[in-house]
């Protein structure tokens, strides 16, 4: 076949060849050029087979996978049922996966290409979780390193062979890293699969932070694809007739918190409501997001067992200055307020425009913005009156937000993680009723009550939910190979 | 020397010289292998000693560089001396803090070389003329203090109208005449004067000798003179010290010295003068370069250029010396008679 | 007659001013650019601070002359709705107040510690300038992101955005002072060698005296020029320093920030929030400097070196 | 009317912001070959200035507005700067006044010497190296050879001095304008170098141009001598008549003047106030302001220079009668 | 000779002590570094453990100490939490990015300024000289950042002639391993010109002036008038006598205006996505990259003293008055 060259621009690359020293959206989706999971999502939010060619469930708590044979890795070891065990062992290890496999009891291997996955207690998102389980060379990351160090060893910090080094079974072999700078990779030409439409024979990544500068990069031609594409650039791509836009609806939900600990105001539930009434999102949807994003009203998107249709927006100036009054606060009050500047999409400019809004009903804020790596620090001090947080469920189901956001936060349980002051038992209690409901339908009903809830009592500020924007030259097929959880298949890629 | 007890001003044995080393790390240097730590001091006056009579007017002369400038700076007090005593009125002055020499400041006044730079150009002549009063007299009246200024002002020959007028309104001579004026403001006994005619035209040079006569006459003054104009030294002064490289080589009252000089450096200074009429080039031709200050040579300062010179005063540094009336000379060959 | 002097002064500053017309014209710019700062709050459209003014839904309108432009919002909006117009003119006091105070500081800091280390000498100067040299050594970017870095961590959140503004001058003024301490010790080295100055010692004033009344004046002849360098060095500075993210809050812009906010707009089509607070900066940067060349020629042809 | 140099009512202005200045108002004088002449006069008299106008070199705001200089027979005023180049350093040298300032700090002394010959000789540079050392030689430096290869900051001023006039001795000029070359010396070195420029000079046969203001070094050296005031010569004349027998009051003032010729102690006779700026010169002679002799005409009338007496003594004075 | 290097040792060495020292007391104040290693979801407890495991818990003397004696005993600087290396192999790997960007600057500031300086300085009146010198205060006045996307927008984006932003392509340097360089390509040139350009534009005005000023200054010596006294060559004069002594300043300045031009490389960098140490530094302060901030300052002294030496015997070269062992 030809040689095609793919010229990928993005935010950040990856932090690690590792697929699982780290669960970032950055690492998944380098796994998914990599390596390959033994079931994935596709655009639809199905499950496609990918290393498991079948599954089915044995029982409550088992669920069986039967793997797909003659499957190869990079290192020309065969792939057997031993690594989707070894991968899955090595990765409850892994501090970043660990809690995302809390409900696991463990892998057992039936025979070369079957295995069995056990759960605790019944637990109705295994095969959401299958999606993580990239299957790792077991042979070629046994034993040790030059260092002397065992090659299987997970490290955030130092050299580990896992670091530097990747054999999976995925459509790309990486052939060349310097962090930061750039990655490169080649078409892996025994891929198992074989229906796979993928021309894309070399595929370089580079980093681009800027966002003009990343945008600029794609009009000049330099790269090929790029991703984020900040809001504002939409126009201008869209109206090149060499490129193209195209954006898919993303699950990750951007709001505000209000923290009841800090300010004895926002324990007035008209308080909050009057915040939530005051905030334009959808204003905010239409002018700072250009009408690339979903506006929302409650935590998980359409499609997500929870989402209660009824719930909409509810932005309304006057009575939102009718509820201060009622809540005693004509004459308002001054808050703080802290966002991170490079997180979210136009973070920093929804965090400002929120700034005003609130302005306009008395509410004098203070705002601060600030790189990621000094908010999530703040975050975790409760550093302000009002922060941002956006989120986006990793395990695709509307009760996994409560669970981080809105559950009061307990230190032991791990629950309300990132959630700043906002507390209610009645959610507490619903929440944890529906993790071990397996009843589908009596679930859904739970959390839409969760929902419900939280709607009216104004427990967090609603904005919309993240789309992803991907700019790309027309002669690139990505249509296909995108979905909502932003991991573009490049493997899949089809460049004509 | 210290017997000269009717003396204004006594200068025994004073030793100046300048660290120019800088900081610990550019004494440092390299040789042979090693790191020595090396000072590098300029010895610009070396063990002078004299006295200064009340009245008279004292001269230095020298070549360039050989610490006139820094003789006279140090017995005013700008720079304390390394060692060596200075007595005023029997009094010494140089151990002395900035408080209790502000009395001494009051007696002992001092005229620079340039009279460009030493007037402050930000200042009108006015401020800079009552400074020095306001500063020793601080409850003197402000009528008082113009009255003042203009009584000296008028006095040095410089229009008292002009006192509102900044520096570079004037010319070179008039403001020499100012800074005169400044000198003479706290009334004092003793001027040290720095080559104040040494950047004046010959015409303006007539003129501020006359002035700094006049004073002297007027006020009793006593003045040390620094100059290298052998002309000006014969015609104004009564006594003459001579130096070279900081040493004193010697000292002698003005007629004596120009009659007969002693000292072979003086000799070849005084040969040098270019003098109306004088036609033939019959000068002492010197031999050799002038050393620094730096490294000084051995034995007397002089030996490396002197023509006279032999093995004793390659070796042995001469003291100075009265050889007759009031005269006195550092010189082996004239301590033994040679010359 | 004193007055007679500063007729004269005056009457050859201002030959050389009449004569230059360069100079007559940056003058006028920046008298316009200095009185439209301090009359903002009356000329400006609206207050552009002041969150009632602010609608999202007015952003990116682009200039009145433009086809979807608002007869409201002159030269357009910004990406949050704010008049631009007015935005301009209140950044463009921030920038004068941070440069203006940056300056002030730098020239205080610079002037004082120049001042001992030319006249005191020795181990006085020589610490005092390894102190500057470090400073200067150092990209100034770089200390004023470290220091910008902590200071808004140590002051906490909620008073940033009132501190922002002196916080910004005390990074610029801290990360610039070298160039003053420098240029004053040259100065002060050579003024203080002059006879003048032995003079005032002579007659016996003390020390400080003869530091600020005798030698302070004659060396602020350099301290002017590089003053007018300095202020359109510290608005640059501040526009970078915004640039990166760590200048005033986005809810108080400067124009630095101004230009920052409006450079990922630049590309897709909103040219003008980045345009004219561009254009703006640069011409105000620009009249300083020019009037800083003149100021330099007429006072002393010989200064500013390195 | 076969003088080696001969300048005829010269003219220099400065073009000044408040209008041209006249420094140089219509002076004449010859020198002939192997003739030292002085040129002496206050501070700002324009000694300097009509230095550089000979070899038409006049920094910036100065132009020769008037009269000529003629040298072998060609008016140096009207000649192209590449002609004057020819003359420059070749025909006609100059010696500065101050020996730390004139040499190139960055470059060896002998580079700066070679350039000289280099510039006006078709020779190679060994050839130009021979005789840069034979004038080192004759102009007395201790070991020649090494010091060609040295930087000015290696010599003292005195030495500098004599590399100097070594560099003005290169080409063997007619000519050589020295503008005050010993004010920045001591008394010992400035007489070993007059001494010496007097030796070569008499020896070449070269004329001197001797600009000072020190009138003992000018009897000293110089056969012939023009007193300058106010960018005029008010005297000239034979050193010895002018110096014995000085007829110009302002002539007289200077010599009064000096401290030497009187009793010590003694009032000095000095000449009151000051040369006038160039700017505000008074109508008439410009020495009125200052003259005891002054008389009406003094202020009306500008004197010419005319010979008085037999010999060739020239005055600018009115009150000067035979 | 040598006692001034040792000198300037030893100057490095205190300065690199009170800049590390400097360093570490503002560590704590960047930011959490475990966070950026670490998903969202891992539990404080984990990061306090992933903090101990650093080694972040230790009292910051300790800390600072083992530092200063793994740096002075091994040389090595600590490792990059961002980039998972020792910190000196990931500053050497971004510098050649930024050496060749200052390097390509200075050439270009070399190549203008010089003869525009020259030319200005002898021909003030001109209109090229008026033209030149209006043009440079309009540089001065414009910020790096908006000049460079100016120039990306004319360049890249309309024009499309050249890359807008990167490296280009990179070959490795004499084989070195570890240089990789974009001079010896096309593409790597063509990518190096935008970001030089723009770095250029506001130090080139500077040497402009600085060149014409001084020129015009040494014009007026004594030195310069007796030369045209010898009857030498306007060129031999212009080029020989004044443009040596005209340099000696510019030298000194050009040595400041290196370190200067290093904080606009931040700036440049960001912009072109240059991936040098500009680049480095801006992301190890947004990802609270403390150990590498570290050592990035310190390499930066180090950079620093070293071009100031240079600087210093270069300037003794060419002016034969200073000894470089004495003061300066
Ligand atoms: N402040 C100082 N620091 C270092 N060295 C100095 C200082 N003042 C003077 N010297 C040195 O001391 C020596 C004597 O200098 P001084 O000024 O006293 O000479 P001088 O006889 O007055 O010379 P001149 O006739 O040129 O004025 C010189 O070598 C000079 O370089
Ligand atoms: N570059 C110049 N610009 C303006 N005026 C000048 C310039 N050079 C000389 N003059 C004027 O020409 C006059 C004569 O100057 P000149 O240098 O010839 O004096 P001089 O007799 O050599 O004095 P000195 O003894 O001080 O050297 C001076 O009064 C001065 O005002
Ligand atoms: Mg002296
Ligand atoms: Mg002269």
């Amino acid at each position: 076949a030809n040689a095609v060259t793919l010229k990928v621009g993005l935010d950040a690359d990856p932090v690690s060849l590792d697929p699982q020293v780290q669960l970032s959206g950055g690492m998944l989706q380098l796994s998914h050029w990599v390596f390959d999971p033994l079931v994935r999502w596709t655009q639809e939010m199905t499950f496609e087979p990918r290393l498991a060619s079948r599954w089915e469930r044995l029982d409550d708590l088992t669920m069986r996978f039967y793997l797909r044979e003659g499957v190869r890795f990079h290192s020309g070891n065969p792939f057997t049922a031993k690594d989707v065990k070894w991968s899955f062992d090595r990765m409850r290890k892994s501090a970043d996966f660990k809690g995302l496999l809390e409900p696991f009891d463990g892998c057992y291997i039936v025979d070369d290409y079957t295995v069995d996955v056990k759960t605790k207690k019944p637990y109705p998102l295994v095969l959401n979780m299958a999606t993580y389980f990239f299957a790792m060379d077991s042979k070629f990351y046994t034993g040790t390193d030059k260092n002397g160090q065992p090659k299987d060893m997970i490290l955030k910090i130092g050299e580990s062979f896992a670091l530097n080094n990747a054999s999976g079974t995925g459509p790309f072999i990486v052939t060349k890293r310097a962090h930061n700078v750039v990655l490169e990779m080649e078409r892996n030409k025994d891929y198992w699969d074989t229906q796979s439409p993928g021309n894309v024979t070399k595929f370089i990544l580079t980093p681009i932070k800027e966002n003009a500068t990343r945008v600029a990069a794609l009009l000049s031609g330099d790269v090929d694809f790029i991703s984020p594409v900040p809001p504002q650039d939409f126009d201008r791509i869209e109206k090149d007739n060499k490129l193209k836009l195209v954006m898919i609806n993303g699950g990750r939900i951007i709001t505000f918190q209000m923290n009841q600990k800090r300010r004895p105001e926002f324990r007035v539930k008209k308080v909050r409501q009057a915040i939530v009434h005051a905030v334009n999102n959808a204003g905010i949807v239409k002018k700072i997001m250009k009408n690339k994003a979903t506006l929302a009203a409650q935590q998980g998107p359409k499609g997500y067992a929870g989402y209660k249709e009824s719930l909409v927006p509810r932005y309304d100036l006057k009575k939102a200055k009718a509820l201060m009054k009622e809540a005693g606060f004509a004459n308002g009050f001054e808050i703080t307020m802290m966002a991170p500047n490079n997180r979210y999409v136009n973070d920093a400019k929804i965090a400002e425009a929120t700034a005003q809004m609130l302005g306009k009903i008395g509410i004098k804020v203070n705002l601060k913005t600030m790189p990621k790596a000094q908010y999530w620090n703040e975050f975790d001090a409760r550093a302000a009156d009002m922060m941002m947080i956006g989120w986006h469920s990793d395990t695709e189901d509307s009760g996994n937000f409560s669970e981080f956001l809105m559950m009061c936060e307990n230190k032991e349980t791990g629950y309300g993680q990132y959630n700043s002051g906002y507390c209610n038992p009645d959610v507490d209690e619903l929440v944890i009723a529906a993790q071990s409901e397996t009843d589908l339908a009596k679930r859904a009903k739970i959390l839409q009550e969760v929902e419900q809830i939280l709607y009216d009592d104004a427990a967090f500020v609603p904005f919309h939910w993240q789309n992803h924007a991907y700019g790309a030259k027309q002669n690139l097929m990505i249509k296909p190979i995108l979905n909502s959880m932003n991991f573009p298949y490049f493997g899949d890629l089809v460049i004509k | 020397m210290k017997s000269d007890d009717n003396g204004l001003l006594t200068l025994d044995k004073v030793v100046k010289h300048f660290d120019i080393s800088g900081g610990l790390l550019d004494q440092i240097r390299f040789e042979n292998g090693k790191l020595t730590r090396r000072r590098t001091t300029v010895k610009a006056v070396n063990e002078v000693s004299f006295t200064i009579a009340p009245g008279e007017t004292f001269s230095v002369v020298g070549e360039s560089g050989c610490g006139k400038s820094t003789l006279a700076r140090t017995t005013i007090g700008i720079y304390p001396p390394n060692s060596g005593k200075i007595l005023y009125g029997g009094e010494r002055i140089d151990n002395k803090n900035a408080q209790q020499m502000l009395p001494f400041r009051r007696k002992m006044q001092m005229i620079f070389q340039d009279p460009y730079a030493s007037l402050n150009p930000r200042k009108t002549v006015m401020q800079t003329l009552e400074e020095p009063v306001v500063f020793h007299n601080p409850t003197i009246s402000s009528d008082q203090v113009k009255e003042r200024v203009a009584e000296v002002m008028s006095q040095v020959g410089v229009d008292p109208k002009w006192a509102t007028r900044y520096p570079h309104e004037f010319s070179g001579g008039q403001r020499q005449r100012i800074s005169i004026a400044r000198a003479l403001m706290v009334d004092p006994e003793f001027i040290v004067a720095d080559e104040p005619v040494s950047a004046l035209d010959v015409s303006i040079q007539a003129q501020i000798l006359n002035l700094l006569m006049d004073a002297q006459a007027q006020r009793g003054l006593t003045y040390m003179f620094i100059t290298h104009d052998l002309s000006v030294v014969e015609h104004i002064s009564t006594r003459v010290a001579v130096m070279y490289l900081g040493t004193l080589c010697e000292l002698s009252p003005a007629r004596a010295l120009f009659e007969a000089p002693r000292h072979p450096y003086t000799q070849a200074l005084l040969s040098a003068i270019p003098r109306l009429g004088r036609k033939k080039s019959d000068h002492i031709r010197l031999k050799g370069e002038v050393p620094t200050p730096i490294n000084l040579p051995t034995g007397c300062v002089f030996h490396g250029r002197c023509i006279h010179a032999n093995q004793r005063c390659v070796e042995d540094p001469p003291r100075a010396r009265t050889v007759e009336n009031k005269v006195i000379v550092a010189c082996h060959g004239v301590e033994e008679g040679r010359l | 007659m004193r007055t007679k002097f500063q007729k004269f002064k005056a009457s050859y500053f201002l030959y050389s001013f009449k004569r230059d017309k360069v100079a007559i014209f940056s003058f006028i710019v920046l008298t316009i650019f200095l009185l439209l700062a301090v009359t903002a709050p009356w000329v400006a459209p609206m207050d552009p601070y002041d969150a009632v003014n602010i609608d999202i839904m007015n952003s990116e309108i682009p200039p009145v002359w433009m086809e979807e432009g608002s007869s409201e919002f002159l030269l357009g909006t910004d990406n949050q709705g704010r008049d631009m117009l007015s935005t301009m003119l209140y950044g463009l006091r921030t920038s004068i107040v941070i440069g203006l105070g940056a300056v002030a500081l730098q020239g205080i800091i610079g002037v004082i510690v120049g001042l001992f280390a030319g006249y005191m000498g020795g181990k006085m100067d020589a610490v005092l300038m390894r102190l500057a040299d470090i400073q200067f050594s150092f990209p100034y970017l770089m200390v004023a992101i470290l220091m910008s870095a902590i200071f808004q961590v140590a002051f906490g959140l909620g008073s940033f955005e009132r501190l922002a503004v002196p916080l910004l001058i005390v990074i610029i003024g801290l990360s610039n002072w070298p160039m003053f301490a420098r240029t004053i010790r040259a100065s002060v080295i050579g003024e203080k060698n002059k006879e003048y100055v032995e003079a005032a010692r002579v007659i016996g004033l003390p020390t400080w005296t003869i530091i600020f009344r005798h030698i302070l004046p004659n060396s602020l002849t350099s301290v002017m020029v590089i003053s007018t360098i300095q202020v359109a060095n510290a608005v640059m500075s501040e526009a970078a320093l915004s640039f990166l993210g760590l200048g005033m809050p986005v809810t108080r812009p400067s124009l630095g920030s101004l230009i920052r906010a409006g450079q990922e707009f630049f590309f897709s089509g909103s040219w003008w929030i980045t345009v004219f607070p561009g254009i703006w900066l640069v011409v105000f940067v620009l009249v300083i400097n020019l009037l800083g060349d003149w100021l330099r020629d007429v006072l002393n042809p010989k200064l500013y070196k390195g | 009317m076969s003088h080696l140099l001969e300048v005829n009512n010269l003219e220099v202005k400065f073009a000044l912001r408040f209008g041209d200045l006249t420094a140089i108002n219509g002076i004449s004088f010859a020198l002939d070959r192997g003739e030292r002449m002085g040129l002496v006069g206050e501070s700002g008299a324009g000694k300097s200035v009509t230095g550089f106008a000979i070899i038409n070199l006049i920094s910036k705001p100065g132009f020769i507005s008037g009269g000529q200089v003629m040298f072998n027979g060609r008016d140096l005023t009207t000649l192209s700067n590449e002609a004057m180049r020819e003359i420059r350093g070749n025909q006609i040298s100059m010696i500065f006044q101050d020996p730390m300032m004139t040499l190139n700090p960055v470059l060896t002394i002998g580079t700066q010497m070679v350039e000289t010959l280099l510039a006006h000789r078709g020779i190679t540079r060994a050839e130009a190296e021979a005789i840069a050392l034979e004038k080192l030689k004759k102009v007395q430096i201790p070991s020649p050879e090494k010091r060609l290869a040295q930087y000015p900051h290696e010599f003292s001023g005195g030495m500098r001095q004599r590399i100097v006039i070594a560099i003005a001795l290169l080409t063997d000029p007619e000519i050589i304008i020295a503008d005050e070359p010993t004010t920045a010396l001591d008394v010992t070195i400035q007489a070993e170098i007059m001494d010496l420029l007097q030796q070569l000079c008499e020896s070449e046969h070269t004329g001197l141009i001797l600009i000072t203001h020190d009138l003992g070094v000018v009897s000293q050296v110089t056969e012939k001598i023009a007193v300058m005031y106010a960018g005029k010569i008010v005297e000239t004349g034979p050193t010895d008549r002018v110096v014995s027998n000085p007829r110009h009051p302002y002539t007289q003032g200077l010599i009064k003047a000096l401290p030497g010729s009187l009793q010590p102690g003694a009032r000095l006779n000095q000449i009151p106030g000051m040369m006038p700026t160039l700017t505000d010169i008074p109508p008439g002679c410009a020495f009125n302001p200052r003259c005891s002799l002054c008389d009406t005409i003094c202020r009306e009338q500008e004197p010419p220079l005319k010979a008085v007496g037999d010999d060739a003594c020239k005055v600018a004075c009115h009150m000067v009668t035979k | 000779m040598v006692v001034f290097i040792v000198r300037r040792l030893v100057q490095a060495i205190f300065v690199m002590l009170i800049i590390s020292l400097v360093g570490f007391s503002i560590k704590d104040q960047i930011g959490d570094p475990v966070r950026d290693l670490v998903g969202e979801r891992v539990t404080p407890a984990e990061r306090a453990e992933i903090a101990e495991q650093m080694g972040l818990n230790d009292p910051f003397f300790i800390q600072y100490f083992r530092f200063v004696k793994n740096a002075v005993t091994k040389g090595d600087l600590g490792r990059s939490f961002l980039y998972n290396k020792p910190n000196l192999e990931v500053i050497l790997g971004h510098a050649p990015a930024t050496i060749e960007l200052v390097f390509g600057t200075a050439l270009i500031i070399i190549v203008v300024s010089l003869p525009l300086g020259v030319y200005c300085a002898l021909r003030p009146k001109s209109i090229l000289s008026r033209f030149t010198m209006s043009f440079s205060t309009l540089g001065v006045s414009m910020p790096v950042f908006l000049t460079a996307i100016l120039l990306i927008f004319l360049f890249a984006i309309q024009w499309q002639i050249l890359p807008s932003y990167g490296r280009g392509e990179t070959v490795d340097l004499f084989g070195l391993g570890w240089w990789e360089t974009g001079m010896l390509t096309i593409d790597g040139l063509m990518h190096l010109i935008l970001p030089c350009v723009s770095l250029s534009t506001l130090m080139l005005p500077l040497f402009i002036r600085l060149i014409r000023s001084e020129m015009m200054e040494v014009l007026e010596t004594e030195y310069i008038k007796y030369a045209w006294a010898k009857g030498l060559s306007p060129a031999r004069v212009w080029m020989v006598h004044a443009f040596k002594n005209t340099l000696l300043p510019v030298i000194t300045v050009f040595g400041v205006q290196i370190g200067i031009m290093f904080a606009f490389t931040l700036l440049t960098e960001l912009v072109f996505q240059w991936p040098g140490m500009g680049f480095m530094f801006l992301e190890a302060v947004h990802r609270a990259d403390i150990s590498l901030l570290i050592a990035y300052l310190v390499v930066v002294a180090t950079i620093f003293t070293f071009v100031n030496t240079i600087v210093d015997i270069l300037y003794g070269f060419i002016n034969p008055t200073v000894r470089i062992a004495g003061t300066k």
